[in-house]
């Protein structure tokens, strides 16, 4: 085979590996746009601060030790223990559903029935919020995120794509565990949406809010409980994107990957966010393969909205929706 | 089937009725698999009040979208003073001179009343860009002498007081006097009102009427309208065409109308098979 | 509100410090660099506390430190600049390529000398053309060629093929045009590979570099860029010997997430790393023990608190000087920027403060305001978690730099109406 | 009692029609312009200027802009610092390409450029609506920062790629570079505004305004009354790039100086114009001024506050910035989604019955 299409079949394949993590990103998006109509642009900075947080609990980290060393003067920093990851991981997840309920309580009980772009300004604010808190509890420095999954290129892969191409592919340990815990999630998520109580009381939210009320199901749990699972999917989010990077302030800007994954899939369909992830992470990358180089590269941060726009204005119901009739 | 098709007579109430304003040909509409208007024709004379009636899903709102244009028929003409209607858009349409209200108000929420009433000499209004920056001559002379006739209308229609309230904060009814007095303000050739009463109180339905009629008397304006209350549409319309699961049962004087069987049975539910 | 803006900042105008010499450090401790941001002031800040505990300030007049928040925003740079201009502000570091770039013509306009160590505009080193804008001890440009003649001190360059991964920006794109002139004079083959902000995801770009297989990868990043790029090399096996990072990748931020994986990643400098002098021991006792220190004090040793040591050093150093042409204790920024362009550092100076051997020797002019380029290559050791210098202080090839240079410089003061000269 | 419009009688169309129909409005609005042309100039400095009305001034012109795309036309977009790029480049290759000529050529030149470009990215908004167009527009926000970037010619080939604003004077009184007076640049930047104010309060109140309005409150609706939703979408996006190419190119030229795209004009300008547009309220002249003023000294404010009065260390401060800002939009969106503009106007008709309030 050419080499140039075994390095495209390269490039194919980390494309859906990226894009995998694309989808784990947007998939927080759209959890919540369907419960409750919000479009939650701090979906980004949550994954910020539970990676953050989730880094702060494993170290022994004590939270605002900034602040209160400055203002008692006082030489705190570490309560001095190290707590294993996966119990970490459940703390945070609680710390996420409290989140999730001050949020509910404090912000979005406040503003029922407002226009979209008034909560959507709702949630930038709450992004400026959380990050702030999220810096002045845990530090701004970067952290290092070690749950024990494997990084590095995968030699099985390696080794057996060069015996029978003639040329090793690259995949990365990190992506295929991405992969394997975006599957689980999603077998979760659909598990739990379809044979739990709860479940279904969220998919008749998202349904019809009116007659989900109508049937006595409690709207505030509901979005309680969806911005939980927002928090738990940010979570994941944030673990597998801090593996990468450290744990860091520009972790939040990982939502703008997801926009364009939100356009093209709609914001209400989580497989459209899957697909959607997938086709964007191939498209950016193969487009950065094939004609990065003749226009400069580093294209793939407008690609993505290119490709998702030009997708929309011939297909504006997105890609699972169903053809808009218009009525008066 | 229909006696009166040619126009040209006078009404017994005294009203010139002219030639034929609108004709439709064939209309055929289909969304998908479902058909919602099948083969139908009709005509609409000047200077009458055509009704179009029939039980609920019968076709009649979509009737009424493919003469505003908001849909354009699968199959059949639409005739527009004589002239073949190419498929066009609905602003299209609206500078052609007709006008219409919507069965749920499609008011301009934001907007204060004025505006609203305002909103409809749009396409009388020709200021241009620049004219209108800097609010000299031409758009400032423009916007004035629309005021006096949009203030006019707002006076026909006794609606002085909310003149600068904004449409959100208005009932019903008002609502709907508003969406009435902005397809007025259009000066339009031919007024569309879907369920113009729809909603109403016995004594909201007389101040309608009474609008509709004046309108009709005054302005010379033709009116087709979709209405339910038979009794209303009775009274006030010449002609009536009565639909029934897309298809035309009917058509004729409020007399012919009311005789007719088919009629009869769609109303009081016959079985169809 | 707007009375109490005003009696806020009537209260920030009404302290007169002119008795002081002020330092404003526009930091950043917020947004996305402030990992790199929060040693450099903590470094920056903690020498001027050691000079006010242990001498009493410079020639006996204390120093003050005025930090302001950048949070390397071009607004808020500005902001910070008018802010504090206007309380004696002898010299200015922004730390950022960006303000540097605002903040120049302001400087030069209002006399105030600024010093951009290791960044901002390469072609400052003209100082007949950028007055007030200094730039030792090295520039992007002489950092382009050590990184290059470090290649070329290994084996043959000829005919080698040399990637360059960048930041995606002003910054990134400097040493572009000298690479480009090194390639041509000494037959290797440049591969360019840009990286866009933040550049969180590099796939493609390590994939690509995968493919072609570069012999050699430079890389000119910042931020978060860094720690990816150097874990997917580790990812993809690239050898971390044949990876060299600019100064402003070069530090344990960059490595620390690759983990073991980083062994061997180098990185150039301009100065020495950890913290094996004698200064340390006066940082630890005077400042950081004493509870002075301006942020944790765990960062000491590091290579950004050292830099931004260093740059406070020079700082003082060059006012230092000021003092003894000028005969004036109490300086003005036209005094400091004199003592600046007057400023020579030499081995035994550098002894005398406690730091034998942890900068280059150089001299600046008046046509020099780059010093002699001079910078050496260092080696991440994962397990001991260290930087270590792995050559000495050498220099770039100033035949090709300083022919851009003063191409560069002279278009700027074209389109500037600057006359050339010197005072 | 202070505030009243009984005795104020319009008798004409045109005198109903003009801007501030109540008396004590009009006085108020002269007083306030009196202020800004024959007070202000008189006794800004360096700081005030740069740290507080510049950048008010400036961010004031594109909140006008977006707010007329946004709130009056009700088309989300999220790539106002890309077309503010626009007008920076435009404008910077204009003053080095034709430096005779004047500065108040080039400024508008540039916004007409700028309206240009964004128009051709209003394109789709005939067919995607809503946060499918929001985020549509950032592709123009992306596309256009990575093109300023890399194609050399917008910045004159220049090693860095950055661009810096030479010196240019008008009728003598230079407004750019780093010679410029603290007063020259409010001056320079008062005059655009209140033209732009001006300009935009005209449209508004006009048939254009109101075809624009009709497409926000109901685009079917406008288009069966007889609105051309195209020509009224793209004169939106239009004029909106207009005035945001305008605020670019006075934020490169006379604000900063010297300007990188992805710094200068990424995203979080973007967001910061829309949050000014919100904050003040969408649909509202005065509230876009309203929210530039509370975007730009919010963050001055506090840090005076926290850091200047407290003297806390800077980094707590910038936190709890990030937190007081986030927290107090949301207080406010809370409180008032309509934004300043509505609170002000709720104050008005509370002061206009005052002291008989039934």
């Amino acid at each position: 085979m050419p080499e140039q299409l075994l390095f495209a079949m390269e490039v194919t394949l980390n494309g859906l590996m990226a894009g995998v993590l694309y989808a784990l990103v947007a998939l927080g998006f759209v959890l919540i746009f369907k419960a409750s109509g919000i479009f939650n642009y701090a979906q980004g900075v949550m994954a910020l601060f539970a990676a953050l947080t989730l880094v702060g609990i494993m170290d022994g980290q004590i939270p605002f030790a900034h602040i209160i060393n400055a203002i008692f003067g006082t030489e705190l920093h570490h309560f001095g223990w190290h707590v294993p990851a996966l119990l970490a991981i459940i703390l945070t997840a609680g710390v996420m559903v409290v989140f999730a309920w001050l949020v509910q309580k404090f912000i979005f009980s406040h503003l029922v029935n407002q226009e979209p772009i008034i909560l959507f300004m709702a949630t930038i604010g709450l992004a400026y919020f959380l990050e702030g808190v999220g810096d002045l509890m845990w530090g701004s420095d970067i952290k290092k995120l070690d749950v024990g999954l494997p990084q590095g290129i995968n030699d099985w892969i390696d080794i057996t794509t060069f015996e029978v191409f003639g040329y090793g592919f690259f995949i990365d340990n990190l992506d295929i565990s991405a992969t394997i815990v975006a599957i689980i999630l999603v077998a979760a998520l659909i598990i739990f949406s379809q044979y739990t109580k709860q479940g279904r009381a969220l998919r008749a939210v998202a349904d019809d809010h009116q007659a989900a009320l109508s049937v006595g199901i409690s709207l505030n749990f509901i979005w309680v409980l969806v911005w939980s699972i927002a928090g738990f999917v940010a979570l994941v989010a944030g673990i597998m994107w801090g593996a990468k990077s450290g744990v860091q302030f520009s972790l939040s800007l990982i939502a703008l990957k997801a926009l364009p994954v939100l356009m093209l899939g709609g914001f209400t369909s989580i497989p459209g966010a899957i697909v959607g992830g997938l086709i964007i992470g191939v498209g950016e990358k193969l487009f950065e393969f094939l004609i990065g180089p003749m226009v400069g590269g580093a294209t793939e941060n407008w690609f993505a909205y290119v490709l998702a726009l030009l997708f929309l204005v011939f297909r504006p119901q997105g890609l699972f929706g169903e053809k808009i009739i218009e009525r008066v | 089937m229909n006696a009166l098709t040619g126009g040209n007579y006078t009404t017994a109430d005294g009203r010139k009725i002219g030639n034929t304003m609108m004709e439709m040909k064939n209309i055929t509409l289909r969304f998908g698999g479902v058909v919602a208007i099948k083969d139908i024709s009709f005509d609409i004379n000047e200077g009458e009040i055509r009704a179009i009636i029939g039980p609920n899903g019968a076709g009649k709102s979509s009737m009424l979208n493919v003469i505003s244009g908001f849909y354009n028929p699968q199959e059949g003409e639409v005739w527009f003073h004589g002239k073949k209607r190419p498929p066009m858009r609905p602003y299209q349409v609206a500078r052609q001179g007709i006008a219409r209200t919507f069965q749920n108000i499609a008011l301009f929420e934001g907007m204060s009343v004025l505006d609203n009433v305002m909103t409809g000499r749009l396409t009388h209004m020709k200021a241009g860009m620049l004219s209108q920056m800097i609010w000299k001559g031409k758009a400032e002379a423009e916007e004035t002498a629309n005021r006096e006739i949009v203030e006019k209308i707002i006076d026909f229609l006794e609606i002085q007081a909310i003149r600068k309230t904004p449409v959100g904060r208005l009932p019903y009814g008002l609502k709907k006097r508003v969406e009435l007095a902005r397809a007025l303000a259009a000066e339009p050739k031919l007024l569309l009102l879907d369920e113009p009463m729809a909603g109403m109180n016995v004594e909201e339905k007389e101040d309608m009427s009474r609008f509709i009629l004046s309108m009709n008397d005054e302005f010379g304006t033709t009116i087709a309208l979709i209405e339910h209350d038979m009794g209303v549409v009775m009274d006030l319309s010449d002609r009536v065409v009565v639909m029934d699961y897309g298809k035309k049962i009917g058509d004729g004087t409020p007399d012919d109308v009311r005789n007719n069987q088919e009629v009869i049975d769609a109303y009081l539910g016959v079985a169809h098979d | 509100m707007k009375l109490t803006t005003l009696a806020a900042t009537a209260l920030m105008a009404a302290s007169p410090a002119m008795a002081d010499l002020v330092f404003p450090d526009l930091s950043y401790r917020t947004g996305p660099y402030a990992a790199n941001g929060i040693p450099f002031s903590d470094g920056y800040q903690d020498y001027f506390t050691l000079l006010n505990e242990r001498d009493g300030g410079i020639g006996g007049v204390p120093t003050k430190v005025i930090e302001c928040e950048t949070g390397y925003n071009t607004e808020k740079g500005v902001e910070c600049y008018e802010a504090t201009k206007g309380e004696g502000a002898l010299v200015y570091q922004p730390l950022s390529t960006g303000i540097t770039y605002q903040l120049i013509p302001k400087v030069t306009a209002d006399g105030i000398p600024m010093h951009t160590m290791g960044y901002g505009r390469t072609s400052a080193k003209n100082g007949e053309v950028f007055s007030n804008v200094f730039n030792y001890p090295a520039n992007y440009w002489d950092g382009a060629s050590h990184a290059v003649n470090h290649i070329m001190s290994q084996g043959d360059i000829a005919g080698k093929k040399i990637a360059l991964v960048y930041h995606n920006s002003a910054y990134g794109k400097e040493p572009i045009r000298t690479l480009e002139e090194l390639a041509k004079k000494h037959g290797f083959e440049l591969m360019l590979v840009p990286v866009d902000h933040p550049g969180q995801e590099q796939k493609s770009q390590w994939l690509q570099i995968r493919q072609q297989k570069p012999d050699n990868v430079i890389m000119y990043g910042w931020g978060v860029m860094n720690q990816v790029a150097i874990q997917e090399a580790a990812n993809i096996r690239y050898p971390m010997e044949n990876f060299i990072g600019i100064w402003w990748s070069g530090s344990e931020n960059d490595v620390l997430p690759a983990g073991d994986r980083a062994n061997g990643y180098k990185a150039l400098t301009f100065h020495n790393l950890g913290d094996d002098y004698p200064l340390y021991d006066d940082l630890r006792k005077y400042v950081v023990d004493a509870g002075k220190a301006a942020g944790a004090g765990d960062q000491l040793g590091t290579a950004l608190y050292n830099r931004g040591m260093y740059a406070a050093m020079l700082a003082a150093e060059a006012a230092k000087t000021a003092q003894e042409i000028s005969g004036e204790k109490d300086l003005t920024p036209a005094l400091m920027r004199d003592g600046m362009e007057a400023l020579e550092m030499t081995e035994a100076k550098m002894a005398a403060i406690g730091l034998p051997g942890f900068g280059p020797e150089f001299k600046v002019s008046c046509q020099n305001h780059g010093g002699n380029g001079l910078g050496a290559v260092a080696q991440w050791d994962a397990e001991a978690k260290s930087w270590s210098l792995i050559t000495g202080y050498e220099g770039s090839d100033q035949d090709v730099i300083q022919a851009l240079v003063d191409e560069d410089s002279a278009a700027f003061a074209a389109e500037a109406g600057i006359e050339a000269g010197c005072k | 009692m202070f505030y009243r419009e009984s005795g104020d009688f319009s008798t004409t169309y045109a005198e109903d029609n003009q801007t501030f129909p109540i008396k004590f409005d009009r006085y108020r609005y002269y007083a306030v312009l009196a202020v800004a042309f024959l007070v202000i100039p008189f006794i800004i400095n360096d700081y005030w200027a740069n740290a507080v009305f510049v950048p008010f001034l400036i961010y004031a012109i594109a909140a006008i802009g977006l707010n007329i795309l946004t709130g009056y036309c009700g088309q989300v977009s999220l790539g106002t610092g890309g077309f503010m790029a626009v007008g920076a480049y435009a404008v910077y290759k204009l003053m080095t390409a034709f430096p005779e000529v004047s500065m108040l050529v080039h400024v508008p030149l540039a916004g007409l450029i700028t309206a240009g470009v964004v128009t051709l990215f209003g394109l789709p908004s005939l067919r995607i609506k809503g946060f499918y167009l929001a985020v549509a527009t950032l592709a123009a926000q992306f596309f256009l920062v990575w093109l300023f970037n890399k194609v050399p010619w917008f910045y004159n080939y220049s090693a860095s790629g950055q661009i810096s604003a030479p010196e240019r004077d008008v009728i003598g009184i230079i407004i750019t570079g780093p010679n410029t007076e603290a007063w020259a640049k409010y001056m320079i930047c008062l005059i655009f505004v209140t033209l732009a104010a001006l300009i935009a309060r005209n449209l508004t109140r006009g048939s254009v305004g109101r075809k624009w309005m009709a497409i926000r409150d109901m685009d079917i609706a406008a288009e069966i009354i007889g609105v051309n939703p195209m020509m009224a979408k793209l004169t939106a996006f239009a004029v909106s790039g207009f005035f945001i190419g305008i605020a670019g190119a006075l934020f490169f030229s006379v604000y900063l100086g010297a300007a990188e795209v992805g710094e200068s004009f990424g995203i979080d300008k973007s967001f910061l114009v829309l949050f000014m547009v919100i904050i003040g309220g969408l649909g509202s002249i005065f509230g876009s001024f309203a929210g530039a003023a509370f975007m730009v000294l919010l963050p001055v404010f506090l840090k005076n506050v926290f850091v200047g009065l407290l003297g806390w260390p800077t980094d707590l401060a910038a936190h709890l910035q990030f937190i007081v800002s986030g927290g107090l939009i949301i207080v406010f969106l809370i409180l008032e989604p309509h934004g300043l503009a509505q609170l002000w106007r709720l104050a008005k008709e509370k002061l206009r019955l005052w002291p008989f309030p039934h």
